[in-house]
């Protein structure tokens, strides 16, 4: 669903409204909480033992299903786990996931798009073949047919959701490319009398890839929502891992006799999922901004 | 600057030159789905025989059969499962050639009818999805674009919760809250209108959420366009600018991705099929998959592939409707 | 003029949220039914704030502040009321600056008249309809009823910006307020919308002309006033003040109108920072070529043996430029291809400037693209200094390309966005150097060559005003120490002002580094004012060339001739 | 549950099954347990079980075996015809044999039930004669699972594609309809009159007709029933259990299924589990009892028998099943696995005492799941690493055909204790043609291969029972599985649904006695 909001990159800009100056763009409430919430999960994710002293895995059945308290903020899972911790400690699983799945997409797009973007029309006809048969595969079949190759567990499901995110993502960069490329800045290179190859390397890619940091922004939410549904057809990454997708499918099992399992690490997700879209948003409001002088 | 003259503009009448070349588009299109389609069947084909499981046992009433020798040999030959890949592929395609999809190996049908019919209901879910976010989205932004801060906030913010939300998370949401506490729907698809609200819901909202958020950024874009102070300066009411032109405006990266998030509500059909239990091609394919049922599997990518393909012209032809520049554009 | 006021504007201050000044400031005027006010002013200068303002219309974050604001003795609501949608379009029509932008490009512009129609009248559909095609007709628009079906994009800047004056008269408003009407026009084009608003005005409709072009208001307003930061410094009569203006700002826009100053004097500019090129010369290690001046009396420092002057360019060596018998084709999807170019042939004299003129559409970048050796020719030669040049491969092109420098229309797209000004420039001297003549070797010389201060090295393009942009465009073209410059419409977007200070700065800078210029333009004035030579084309073709006087007081060819007698001047 | 007030007749019964949707309504062709759920609404068998688990007569009246016991004769009913409108006779009987023994009918479940039968003969039209290889003590119970059940053979005659979309038989209800990944619609058989012995009255079913519907997620089910949407679920889950005990309106039936209990076998034909020592240190690393009483809610009962509770001839063991991580420690070293690597995992000779359990996810509920969780994490303490790895069905079997595994939950429904003969025989290491082996403990011993031989081939109850006992001390104290407690089958209903139960044979609901109060 990133290309959607990507997809606006390489259209031309309008005025970002309440965006001035060079770091003006992050004094915006909104950027704000976002970068907020994120430094928790980084830090959650980089540093658990910072947040809980819990072990994430310990199970005590003795002491399953306890509603939130103060001893458990959470409360506990079915194997008496503490889903605070777990939701802590799933941080680092769900981002690498999202991380990683966004890079493989972002990486496989990359040839495709510069195959499309830069190559020669044979190339360009390849990638673009290519990238209309991946798009009319159902990203869910590629990655249900991926997965049953493959086997399911972490690496698996992260290279499926880039899979089948990267056929968006090559698009917008072959396009990003074609427009640049044919900007007039280029051609005043080539009467500077520039090398081609010195062109496209000072001018062309810098130009056309300043996206990809906004589109991978805008892209790791997307991805972490996507592997959840992964994990709740059974796909997910094996357990004990604590994952926020995993352990909001294997929650809502119990929905009906603790509603914690499901509405921690559920808001987990949509909190990261959200953010990272509020400030690839306003990355890309910047770029767009800085693209236009 | 100086950008004009007098010479005549190209008409926009339809000449035979014209004529020929949304013909010549058509073919291309059609050219290029075939192509497409060739090539699914082919990704299709070889990915499915790369996955572990032995087709036999789908055939032989799932994995885990205790079918005797002479069963397996018999549905090897009967089935040309004893031939050389490359022969398989060549037999295989020359039958997708002529639509014949074969026979399920799990169910014993015909694939092409049954599959059909999960088309149906799933293209009723999907096509119902997309109409009832556009909706969504085009209201809420309407609604909430007008100058109150606060307002705008939380436009904004609906949707970007309502894009974050998994679709099986939203799903359970819904039914405690519609079905077990409010009793208004029920939980499970029933045939008739009032089955398919949960599921669309489930469906539409997340993209709700999306649509909304690009054509919040294509409106604030189109208000800040010259010709809607031009309009103002007739004496445009705001709901006259809004309605009859920053709108269209607004719903055009919407129709242009329209194609694109077909894709992705027939992805959440497989979950919202799962959870609500209506028939779909999600559903077959998320168990065909399962018990590898290479023919349903290659029949319901097919399909969704042709779909899919369908619907992005479909939207290209929309949005050539609704903004004629993009035929110059595509023409140069 | 002594009719009763149909406008009264007194005391009206605009201030914008984060503006150290206001941008209009104490202004106040009135305009009399059948009388045609002009305002003008720099760009900036608070004109078109001023007419939004008139509208209840002023951008967001505007405060607007006034004793009186009436119209026809009521006074205008305030804003945001909804009073204000019975009068817009009904009691006053405005015609937006921007006339390609200004009609909703997804709706047919027929339908955009009939909003006007629909808002403020109660015809019927159907008597709507034929009164839609009848404005247009009225504005001189060829074909009414298949224009009324298509939409802004399929139309030419001239036929839109006739469009929106339609949909401003539409509902026979008693004021119009017409902002920079023509700005975007070819002067024949411009003429015709000039005669159609003095012709609306001869009819009894009070009219605010914007405008920064004082030729245009010698043509067609009875009184003036001039705006400068936001005040109005001058009020009179067009005649009497065009012919004895007494505020500078006035002196200033008068003296900087190219028009009839002769090739070779500087377009006079208060306060102007001319480039010393002097300090810039001995500074440079090699010695540079410098003309001797045409006219005027810039100095010459050094001479090379590159030294040759315009006025006595020796025949025997070869042209700068040479275009022989070119001929470009593009295929279009509409069918027959255009014919962009038609056996043009050219020729730039070294240490000369050729001019060449014509409207949109004619092949003037055509010819400049061919000659960058960006674009080929399908026939025809093209030479560099004598040496072929139009048929070499890209990768021989490249040790030639230094010789050639380019001015673009729009600099901004012509600058890499992300970069700054320096490495703009590091960039363009890191191009491979002319062997023979290289003067300006760093970023600092440059710049000072153009005239920019040296902090400017750290701004991005989109960080610079207009003109500064065109100076660095005219800096990086300096870089590589080329023997010809093509400037294609180098300052058509600028302002009078600081299209004189560019023009000034090419001229100058001609003389001292023995440049030849392809200087192209739409701009009669600017060309008479800069070329040697002039070379007219229309439809693909030059139809014309000789001297400049020779073309300007004798024009043979039709086409030249219409060209020019549509050229408006200052009276007086 | 107790008929508040007299049967009335009508009405349409909704019932929601969680189990897979059959590819073929014939339970003959494969042969599943959602195959035998539906199956038994419509279909019926010659001889079925009573609550005590004894066998009952139904389509046969009586059977007689002789002395060798490679003779069977059957007496069948004489005035029951076929939906279909043939008539049921000996005729009959010989084509489904001949059926399940056609491998164009790719036969797997029924298949092997009657693997023993060599010659079947119409002796007269109610007397049907089999001719077995060998003895088999298990042929009657064989005869009461619905995937042996009898069809009309004019309706056999039929294309495979039709016989699975509308299979004819004498049950009570009739298939006319199936929209698949839906329902499936079963009418009331008007003429019905063949109800086996222990059914409550006779004639013609009391409800109108059954919409069989398919609801693959437990919590969606129990929603449906809570709304009234449906009627009946199956495969409620253990916290739905629980919550339902508290409403009013919604009854449970616990009907475990025959056959062996749900267990996790400990794979001994590779490292680690080949030695005997590192199998008791797992099974006394491990404490399930806690984890079971808190993940089924108390719904389901710690087993101690590798059979299921059911079955008559199932031992309980429970002091061979006792946790002692210390004595685990102990063993483990004494094998050999006495470093422990930084991770906290014992290692020999460099290698880590590693563990692969696939878990297949359309088998295991997520219960189960999660206590396969409080395993692998108590395992930990005690130095074992138990990766889980949840799989679809195709992916899972993969890892077992390719011997990928050391730990497994495989659950198997077979009526009769026979059962421990198809999971533990050496024969069954020898995987099918289609892979497939049922001895998934990979337990070779030739000592319990005899017993299991001489138990299948004997006909008197209480030696065969001994018999069993000993084969099962055999299984249980060489430490090849640990049961956890019987295969679930919990249904969950609406009290306006009265007279329904499960069939004893394999626990598969009947709605003959059903009817709706409302
Ligand atoms: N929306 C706005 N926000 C802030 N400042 C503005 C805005 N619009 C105009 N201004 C400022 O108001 C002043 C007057 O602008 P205005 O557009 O009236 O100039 P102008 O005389 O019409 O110039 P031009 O000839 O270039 O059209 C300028 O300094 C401009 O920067
Ligand atoms: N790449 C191209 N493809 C098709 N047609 C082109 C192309 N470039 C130019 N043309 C056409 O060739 C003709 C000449 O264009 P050119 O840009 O040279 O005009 P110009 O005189 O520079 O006009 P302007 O004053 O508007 O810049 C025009 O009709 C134009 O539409
Ligand atoms: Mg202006
Ligand atoms: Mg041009
Ligand atoms: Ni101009």
């Amino acid at each position: 669903m990133t290309e959607i909001l990507a997809g606006r990159l390489s259209q031309p800009a309008g005025r970002a409204p309440g965006i001035r100056g060079r770091y003006g763009w992050l004094r915006n409430t909104g950027v704000m909480i976002a970068l907020a919430v994120l430094a928790l999960i980084l830090t959650a994710a980089l540093a658990p033992q910072l947040m809980t002293t819990a072990d994430p895995d310990a199970v005590a059945p003795a002491e399953a299903f306890q509603s939130p308290s103060a001893a458990h903020f959470f409360g506990t899972d079915e194997s008496g786990r503490d889903v605070y911790t777990r939701v802590v400690f799933g941080a680092g699983n769900s981002l690498l996931i999202g991380t990683a799945a966004t890079t493989v997409g972002l990486g496989l797009a990359l040839v495709l798009g510069l195959l499309g973007g830069l190559g020669s029309r044979l190339g360009d006809f390849v990638s673009t073949r290519i990238v209309e048969v991946m798009f009319a595969l159902p990203g869910l079949l590629l990655a249900l047919v991926f997965i049953a190759i493959a086997g399911p567990g972490v690496v698996t499901s992260t290279v499926a959701v880039g899979l089948s995110t990267a056929p968006g993502y090559a698009r917008i960069i072959r396009s990003q490319l074609r427009s640049v490329r044919n900007a007039s800045y280029v051609e005043a290179a080539t009467v500077l009398s520039h090398s081609r190859a010195r062109i496209v390397w000072q001018h062309i890619l810098p130009g056309a890839l300043s996206p990809i940091f906004v589109l991978g922004t805008l892209g790791v939410g997307q991805a972490i929502v996507w592997a959840s549904s992964l994990g709740f057809l059974g796909l997910g990454v094996a357990p004990p891992a604590a994952e926020w997708g995993a352990m909001l499918s294997s929650g809502r099992t119990y929905i009906d006799v603790a509603w914690w399992l499901t509405v921690f690490p559920g808001l987990a997700i949509v909190a990261t999922a959200a953010s990272f879209t509020v400030l690839g948003r306003a990355l890309n409001a910047r770029t767009r901004q800085e693209a236009r002088g | 600057m100086t950008v004009s003259t007098d010479a005549p503009a190209v008409a926009s009448v339809s000449t035979p030159a014209t004529r020929l070349r949304s013909l010549g588009w058509v073919a291309r299109r059609v050219g290029g789905g075939a192509f497409v389609l060739w090539a699914v069947a082919t990704v299709i084909f070889f990915a499915l025989r790369l996955i572990p499981g032995d087709p036999v046992d789908a055939i032989l009433g799932g994995p885990g059969s205790q079918a005797s020798a002479e069963a397996v040999a018999q549905i090897r030959a009967d089935y040309g499962l004893d031939q050389p890949l490359i022969v398989q592929y060549f037999l295989a395609m020359g039958k997708l050639a002529v639509a014949d999809f074969g026979t399920s190996y799990a169910l014993k049908v015909a694939v092409a009818p049954y599959v059909l019919t999960q088309l149906w209901s799933t293209l009723v879910l999907t096509l119902a999805s997309l109409v009832v976010a556009w909706l969504g989205a085009l209201g809420l932004t309407l609604a909430t674009s007008g100058r109150g801060r606060v307002s705008r906030a939380v436009g904004s913010g609906l949707e970007l919760l309502a894009a974050a939300v998994p679709h099986f998370w939203l799903a359970s949401l819904l039914i405690i809250l519609l079905s077990n506490t409010l009793h208004w729907l029920p939980p499970i698809s029933v045939p008739g209108p009032l089955g398919l609200v949960l599921p669309v819901l489930t469906l539409a909202l997340p993209l709700t959420g999306f649509l909304g958020q690009v054509m919040r950024e294509s409106l604030a874009n189109a208000y800040e366009q010259p010709f809607v102070l031009s309009a103002r300066a007739r004496g445009e009411s705001e709901w006259g600018v809004r309605l009859r032109h920053v709108l269209r405006h607004a719903a055009l990266p919407g129709i242009s991705l329209s194609g694109w998030a077909f894709g992705s509500l027939l992805s959440g059909a497989v979950v919202v099929e799962t959870i609500f239990a209506r028939p779909g091609l999600g559903r077959t394919l998320l168990s065909a998959v399962t018990i590898r049922d290479i023919p349903v599997v290659t029949a319901v990518a097919l399909l969704s592939a042709l779909t899919f393909i369908i619907v992005t012209v479909a939207t290209d032809v929309v949005d050539r409707i609704v903004d004629p520049r993009v035929t110059e554009v595509a023409s140069r | 003029m002594t009719a009763t006021p149909l406008l009264r504007v007194s005391n009206l201050s605009v201030h914008f949220d984060r503006a150290a000044r206001p941008a209009v400031d104490g202004v106040s005027f009135e305009v009399a039914a059948g009388e045609c006010l002009a305002i003008v002013g720099e760009s900036g200068s608070g004109k078109s704030v001023t007419a939004r303002s008139l509208l209840g219309l002023a951008p967001a974050g505007a405060h607007v502040s006034f004793s009186e604001l009436s119209l026809a003795g009521e006074s205008l609501p305030a804003p945001g009321a909804r009073r204000w949608r019975s009068i817009r379009g009904a009691s006053i029509g405005l015609v937006l600056q921007d006339a390609l932008v200004s009609l909703d490009p997804l709706r047919p512009v027929g339908r955009e008249i009939d909003d006007v129609l629909r808002l403020h009248t109660t015809l019927s559909q159907r008597e709507r309809q034929a009164r839609v095609l009848e404005l247009l007709d009225a504005v001189g628009i060829p074909d009414p009823a298949l224009r009324a079906r298509q939409r802004s994009g399929e139309l030419s800047g001239g036929l839109r910006q006739r469009a929106l004056i339609a949909a401003g008269i539409a509902a026979g408003p008693a004021l119009i307020i017409a902002d920079e009407p023509t700005t975007a026009l070819d002067v024949t084009v411009q003429a015709r919308v000039l005669d159609l608003l003095s012709s609306l005005r001869d009819r009894g409709t009070a009219m605010i002309l914007i405008t920064h072009d004082l030729a245009v208001v010698s043509r067609v307003a009875d009184r003036v006033a001039v705006m400068s930061e936001g005040r109005i410094v001058e009020t009179g009569e067009t005649n009497a003040l065009l012919r004895a203006p007494t505020a500078l700002p006035t002196q200033q826009l008068l003296a900087a109108i190219p028009v009839d100053v002769p090739r070779g004097v500087p377009l006079t500019l208060p306060a102007d920072t001319k480039p010393d090129l002097r300090t810039v010369v001995e500074a440079s290690p090699e010695p540079v070529a410098v003309a001797a001046p045409v006219a005027g009396t810039v100095s010459a420092v050094t001479t090379s043996n590159h030294a040759t002057t315009a006025a006595s360019a020796d025949s025997a060596a070869p042209p700068a430029l040479e275009l022989r018998s070119v001929s470009r084709r593009y295929p279009t999807p509409h069918g027959a291809p255009i014919q962009a170019l038609d056996a043009v042939s050219l020729s730039l004299t070294a240490g000369t400037t050729l001019g060449l003129v014509g409207q949109s559409g004619s092949g003037k970048t055509t010819i400049a693209r061919i000659a960058l050796g960006l674009e080929t020719a399908d026939s025809g030669e093209v030479l560099l200094a004598g040496h072929e040049w139009g048929s070499l491969s890209a990768r021989e092109r490249r040790p030639l390309r230094p010789a050639l420098g380019a001015i673009y229309q729009d600099a901004l797209s012509s600058f890499d966005p992300r970069l700054s000004v320096e490495r703009i420039l590091n960039d363009a001297l890191s191009a491979r150097a002319s062997d023979t003549r290289r003067s300006l070797t760093t970023t600092a010389e440059l710049l000072d060559a153009v005239g920019l201060p040296p902090a400017l090295k750290n701004r991005r393009p989109l960080h610079l005003s207009g003109g500064q942009r065109q100076r660095v465009a005219i800096a990086r073209a300096l870089a590589p120490g080329p023997q010809t410059i093509l400037c294609d419409e180098p300052v058509s977007s600028l302002d009078v002002s600081t299209q004189a200070r560019v023009l000034n700065l090419l001229d100058e800078l001609q003389r001292h580094l023995h440049l030849s210029y392809l200087f192209i333009s739409h701009d009669l004035g600017v060309i008479r004012h800069m070329s040697d030579r002039v070379a007219v084309i229309t439809e693909g073709r030059i139809v014309e060339t000789g001297e400049t006087d020779e073309i300007f007081t004798n024009p043979r060819h039709p086409y030249t001739q219409s060209l020019l007698s549509a050229l408006p001047r200052v009276r007086g | 549950t107790e008929p508040a007030a007299e049967p009335v007749d009508g009405g349409t019964l909704v019932y929601a099954t969680g189990d897979a949707e059959p590819g073929c309504l014939d339970p003959h062709v494969g042969g599943n347990y959602p195959q035998g759920l539906i199956s038994t609404q419509y279909l019926e068998s010659l001889v079925s079980k009573d609550s005590d688990g004894e066998i009952i007569p139904w389509l046969a009246t009586d059977w007689t075996e002789s002395e060798d016991g490679l003779t069977w004769d059957f007496t069948l009913r004489d005035d029951v015809n076929f939906t279909d409108g043939t008539p049921f006779d000996a005729e009959a009987v010989k084509a489904n044999i001949e059926h399940l023994k056609d491998p164009d009918t790719a036969s797997s479940t029924g298949y092997l039930a009657v693997g023993k039968i060599d010659g079947i003969e119409a002796v007269a039209a109610d007397q049907v004669r089999f001719t077995l290889s060998a003895p088999d003590s298990a042929l009657l119970e064989s005869f009461s699972q619905p995937w042996v059940s009898i069809q009309s053979p004019t309706a056999l005659e039929r294309d495979q594609a039709t016989n699975c979309e509308s299979p004819v038989g004498t049950g009570p209800f009739i298939v006319t309809d199936w929209v698949k990944q839906q329902s499936v619609t079963l009418e009331r058989n008007e003429d019905y009159n063949s109800a086996p012995a222990d059914a409550e009255h006779t004639g013609a079913a009391r409800l109108d007709a059954i919409e069989w519907r398919f609801i693959p997620d437990a919590a969606t089910r129990y929603a449906a029933l809570q709304s009234g949407d449906v009627d009946v679920i199956d495969n409620a889950q253990p916290n739905n259990i629980s919550s339902a005990a508290d409403v009013a309106t919604i009854e449970e039936l616990d009907a475990p299924r025959p056959g062996a209990a749900n267990r996790i076998e400990l794979n001994s034909g590779k490292a680690p589990f080949d030695d005997i020592r590192v199998r008791e240190a797992f099974i006394r690393s491990v404490d399930v009892n806690p984890g079971i009483d808190s993940l089924f809610f108390g719904t389901a009962e710690r087993s101690y028998s590798v059979l299921s509770s059911v079955e008559g001839a199932g031992i309980s063991t429970p002091d061979v099943f006792t946790t002692d991580p210390e004595a685990a420690k102990t063993l483990l070293d004494e094998a050999g696995w006495d470093t422990i690597d930084s991770d906290g995992y014992r290692t020999k000779d460099g290698e880590r005492l590693s563990l692969t359990f696939p878990i297949s996810t359309n088998q295991s509920i997520p219960a189960e799941q999660s206590l396969f969780e409080q395993i692998q994490a108590s395992a930990k303490d005690v130095g074992f690493e138990v990766i889980l790895q949840p799989t679809d069905l195709s992916s899972w079997y993969g890892a077992l055909f390719t011997n990928e595994y050391n730990l497994v939950s495989a659950p198997y429904t077979k009526v009769g204790a026979d059962v421990l003969r198809i999971l533990y025989h050496s024969d069954s290491i020898i995987p099918a043609p289609s892979g497939y082996y049922a001895n998934l403990a990979q337990l070779s011993d030739p000592t319990l291969d005899a017993l299991l031989t001489t138990a299948s081939e004997t006909s008197d109850a209480s030696e065969r029972q001994e018999l069993y006992a000993e084969a099962q001390s055999i299984i249980v104290d060489g430490f090849y599985v640990l049961p956890l407690y019987d295969q679930q089958n919990h249904y969950l209903y609406s009290t306006s649904v009265e007279g329904f139960r499960a069939l004893p044979p394999v626990a598969a609901p009947t709605f003959y006695d059903a009817w709706l109060s409302n």
